[in-house]
C-alpha cells in the first residue's frame, strides 16, 4: 500500500464568502513509537505524519502538527473561507522524510 | 395475555438493570499531561480555565480506542484565535495535535480521529491572540471489545 | 448522504479482538494478551479443528437443538462428562474467580453476561449475573452448568468450559465462588 | 389463572419503569453506537475509500510476466465488471470451479497476467475492494444454477451450522440465533436481515485494516479458537456463497465501515 496516498475533498463550487469544509484522509501507519512488538518485546520505531499545511492559492491558511496519537490512516477536517476561485493544496510530511501533496479546485459561483 | 409484551418489557427491564452506570472517577490530570502542556503551551494546566465557548465533541463510550472521533468548534471569531491543542490525559504521550488558525479559515473548526489507550479525559485548549487560554474537557470511556 | 445512511443502518459483522492473522494496531498502550497456548494451537489445521464430537454433530442444524426424543439421553451423556475437583470443594477462592471471569483467554464471561456493575462492556446474550448469589443457592448446579452447560440445555451457546479444558475443575470452583460469595462484587 | 395473567404484566411494567429510569442516565449499548455515527458524520471520506482509489490505480497497472493489467481484459477502470460482484461467488467456466471475489482475482492474476506467488496483501485487497465498488448501488443477486454452485452452497450451509472447536460455536449461533444481541457492546450482525455480504470488503476502524470477507471469516474462526482456513481455501468460497445468497436483494455498498 502506498503510504502517503490520500484523498482530499472539498466542494466543487461555493458562494463567495462561504465557509466550506476541507477533508482529507491519508494512508499512513501512524506508529507512535511507544508500542512494543508483542513477539519480540522490542519498541516499534516511530513512523507517523508530523505536519500538514493547508494552502489556498498558495497562501498558507493553517498548519497542523501531529504525533503518533492520531489514528492510523489519519483523517483531518478543517474549514476554509472561500473569497475567490482557486486551488486548495494540502502538503504533508512524516518523520522519515516522506513528503506529499494533494490539490483540489473550488470555483466561486 | 400478552406474552409478547411481557417478554419484551421484562427483557427491557433486565436490559435496564445492566445499564447501571459504572463508577468512573474523573481522571485527575497526570503529571505527564502537565509536563506536555507546560512544554507546548508555556503555561501550567492550572492556569487554564474551562470555557463553554470551546465545544468539544467526542463519544462518551468508545468501543474501540484505536479510532475515537473528536471535533472541536468555537463561535469565537477566528480572527481572535491563534491556535488549538488536543491532549489525552492518560495516553503515554498526551499531546495529540495542534492547529494554527488564520482568518482565512473562516471559523474555528477541527476534526480528526485519535487513539486512546484507556478511559481518559480528552482536552481541547484554544489560545487566543490576547494570550489567554480556554479549555474544554470530556471523558471518553474506552471499553474492552470482543470475545478474546 | 444516502451512503452514510445505509452504512449506519447496517449492523456490523461481529468484530471482536484483533486476530492473529495480521498485526493488530490498537491504541497506544495495548495490553499484550498472554499467548502461552498459542504456539501449540497453531500446529492444528482448519480441517482438524472443525472435526466434531458426537454432541456437536447433533447440534449442527438450523433448529439449533436436538429432537425431543433425544433430549434425555443427550443430557445424561453430557452429565457423565463432568468431573469434580479432587478435594470435593465446589466453591473456591472468589478473588481468583474474578480474575478468571474477566480474563478474555479464560472465562471471558463478560462477552455474554453482565455481573459486576462497574463493567460497562458486558454482553446480553446470556442473562445478567448481577446478584446471582442472592437468587440462586444451588452451588452444584452452578458448577455443573459452567463445566458443561449442555448437561442442562442441549446445544446451548454457552461453551463447555470444563469439557474442553478451557477451565480446570479448580478454576471453575473459583468462578462459582465469585458468583455465590456474599463478598463478591456480583452480589454487593 | 387470573393472577397468573397479572403477574407478567406487573413484572413487565416494573421492568419497563426500571429500564426507563436507567435509560435516562446512560445506555452503554446506545452510547457506543455514537462512535461510529460520529466517525461517519465528521468524516466525509473514509479510509476504505482511499484503498478503493488505490485499487483502481493498481487495476489499471500492468503486472506479471504477460505485461497485462486487469484493465487489459476488463476495460479501463473495469467498465466491463460493473455488476459482476452482485453475482459472486459463482461458477466460472475457464476455471471449472466456483470462485469468490478473492480467488477469482488470484486466478486471473496467475493465469492471464502471469503473476507468480499472489499474496493476500493490502494491494490485493485494494483491487478486490475496487472491483466490489463497481457493483455499488446494485442488488445482490446470487443464483444457484450450475451443479457446482449448488454443491458449494450446500457445503457452505453445512459449515454455517457446524458447531465446532473449543467454544462449541457455529456461524449460525451468533449470526442467526443470537443475531442482533451483543457480545460485550458489539451488536451481532444478522446474516439475513442485515444482508451482511453487501458491505464487504470493509474497513475496520478498530484495527485500521481493510478486510475482505475471507479476512472476516478467518477472524471469526480464530475468535472461536479454530485454526482459520488459509486464504483461497474452499471454506471461504462455500461460506461466502452461502452468505451472499442470504443477502440477495440487499443493495451493495462497499467498502463497508465496521468496528
Amino acid at each position: 500500500m502506498a503510504i502517503g496516498a490520500g484523498i482530499l475533498r472539498v466542494p466543487k463550487e461555493a458562494k463567495k464568502g462561504e465557509i466550506v469544509k476541507v477533508q482529507m484522509v491519508i494512508t499512513h501507519p501512524m506508529e507512535p513509537g511507544t508500542r512494543k512488538d508483542p513477539q519480540t518485546g522490542q519498541l516499534i520505531p516511530a513512523y507517523h505524519l508530523t505536519k500538514l499545511e493547508l494552502f489556498f492559492n498558495n497562501k498558507l491558511v493553517s498548519v497542523i502538527d501531529m504525533g503518533g496519537g492520531v489514528s492510523a490512516n489519519p483523517f483531518i477536517g478543517i474549514t476554509l473561507k472561500v473569497e475567490e476561485s482557486g486551488t486548495v493544496k494540502i502538503s504533508y510530511e512524516d518523520n522519515k522524510g516522506g513528503k506529499w501533496e494533494k490539490t483540489a479546485e473550488i470555483s466561486v459561483v | 395475555m400478552d406474552r409478547r409484551r411481557f417478554l419484551l418489557l421484562s427483557a427491557l427491564g433486565i436490559a435496564g438493570l445492566t445499564f447501571v452506570p459504572g463508577i468512573f472517577r474523573p481522571s485527575f490530570a497526570s503529571s505527564k499531561l502537565e509536563e506536555d502542556i507546560q512544554k507546548r503551551l508555556g503555561v501550567s494546566l492550572s492556569q487554564i480555565k474551562e470555557s463553554a465557548d470551546v465545544k468539544l465533541q467526542a463519544p462518551t463510550i468508545a468501543e474501540s480506542g484505536a479510532n475515537v472521533p473528536v471535533s472541536v468548534e468555537s463561535d469565537i471569531p477566528v480572527e481572535k484565535v491563534d491556535s488549538l491543542w488536543i491532549f489525552v490525559d492518560n495516553n503515554p504521550s498526551p499531546w495529540i495535535a495542534d492547529v494554527k488558525f488564520t482568518p482565512m479559515n473562516g471559523k474555528v473548526y477541527f476534526a480528526t480521529r485519535i487513539k486512546m489507550g484507556q478511559t481518559s479525559n480528552v482536552r481541547a485548549i484554544l489560545k487566543l491572540k490576547d494570550g489567554s487560554f480556554l479549555m474544554a474537557a470530556k471523558e471518553v470511556k474506552v471499553t474492552v471489545g470482543g470475545c478474546g | 448522504m444516502k451512503r452514510h445512511f445505509i452504512l449506519l443502518s447496517s449492523v456490523v459483522l461481529f468484530a471482536c479482538a484483533p486476530t492473529q492473522q495480521e498485526k493488530p494496531k490498537p491504541a497506544e498502550a495495548p495490553k499484550p494478551p498472554p499467548p502461552q497456548a498459542k504456539a501449540e494451537e497453531k500446529k492444528h489445521t482448519f480441517e482438524e479443528d472443525i472435526k466434531q464430537d458426537e454432541a456437536q454433530k447433533l447440534c449442527s442444524n438450523p433448529q439449533g437443538t436436538v429432537s425431543a426424543d433425544m433430549v434425555a439421553k443427550f443430557l445424561e451423556e453430557q452429565k457423565r462428562l463432568i468431573k469434580y475437583p479432587p478435594n470435593g470443594k465446589l466453591m473456591g477462592d472468589w478473588k481468583k474467580g474474578e480474575q478468571l471471569f474477566v480474563n478474555t483467554r479464560k472465562g471471558n464471561c463478560y462477552a455474554c453476561h453482565c455481573a459486576d456493575p462497574k463493567e460497562l462492556a458486558c454482553g446480553n446474550i446470556g442473562p445478567t449475573l448481577r446478584y446471582y448469589g442472592k437468587r440462586q443457592n444451588n452451588v452444584k448446579y452452578t458448577y455443573e452448568k459452567i463445566y458443561n452447560s449442555w448437561a442442562y440445555v442441549p446445544c446451548s451457546i454457552m461453551y463447555r468450559a470444563g469439557v474442553h479444558g478451557i477451565l480446570t475443575p479448580e478454576e471453575i470452583a473459583d468462578i462459582v465462588a465469585y458468583l455465590h460469595s456474599p463478598e463478591s462484587p456480583v452480589n454487593k | 389463572m387470573r393472577r397468573l395473567w397479572l403477574l407478567p404484566l406487573l413484572m413487565g411494567a416494573v421492568g419497563g419503569i426500571v429500564f426507563y429510569a436507567l435509560a435516562q442516565q446512560e445506555d452503554p449499548a446506545q452510547e457506543v453506537k455514537k462512535q461510529k455515527e460520529m466517525l461517519l458524520k465528521e468524516t466525509g471520506i473514509l479510509p476504505g475509500d482511499v484503498y478503493a482509489e488505490q485499487g483502481r490505480d493498481l487495476f489499471n497497472k500492468p503486472m506479471g510476466s504477460a505485461g497485462k493489467s486487469c484493465s487489459s481484459c476488463h476495460g479501463q477502470d473495469g467498465r466491463y465488471l460493473k455488476g459482476a460482484y452482485a453475482h459472486m461467488p459463482r461458477y466460472y467456466k475457464d476455471a471449472d470451479a466456483v470462485l469468490d471475489l478473492d480467488t477469482r482475482i488470484k486466478y486471473c492474476m496467475e493465469k492471464y497476467m502471469g503473476v507468480k506467488d499472489v499474496k493476500h496483501d493490502t494491494n490485493f485487497k485494494s483491487i478486490a475492494t475496487f472491483v466490489a465498488t463497481l457493483s455499488n448501488g446494485m442488488k445482490m443477486d446470487v443464483r444457484l444454477e450450475h451443479p457446482k454452485e449448488k454443491e458449494m452452497y450446500q457445503k457452505g450451509k453445512e459449515l454455517w451450522y457446524a458447531r465446532v472447536g473449543k467454544m462449541d460455536f457455529s456461524c449460525a449461533i451468533c449470526h442467526d440465533t443470537f443475531g442482533g444481541q451483543r457480545i460485550r457492546l458489539q451488536t451481532l450482525a444478522r446474516i439475513k436481515q442485515d444482508k451482511v455480504a453487501t458491505h464487504w470488503p470493509a474497513y475496520r476502524f478498530s484495527n485500521d485494516q481493510l478486510w475482505t470477507m475471507e479476512d472476516r471469516i478467518r477472524g471469526c474462526y480464530s475468535q472461536i479458537r479454530v485454526t482459520p482456513p488459509p486464504h483461497f481455501h474452499w471454506a471461504h468460497i462455500a461460506l461466502s456463497l452461502y452468505m451472499a445468497h442470504e443477502a440477495n436483494g440487499g443493495v451493495i455498498e462497499t467498502p463497508g465501515f465496521v468496528r
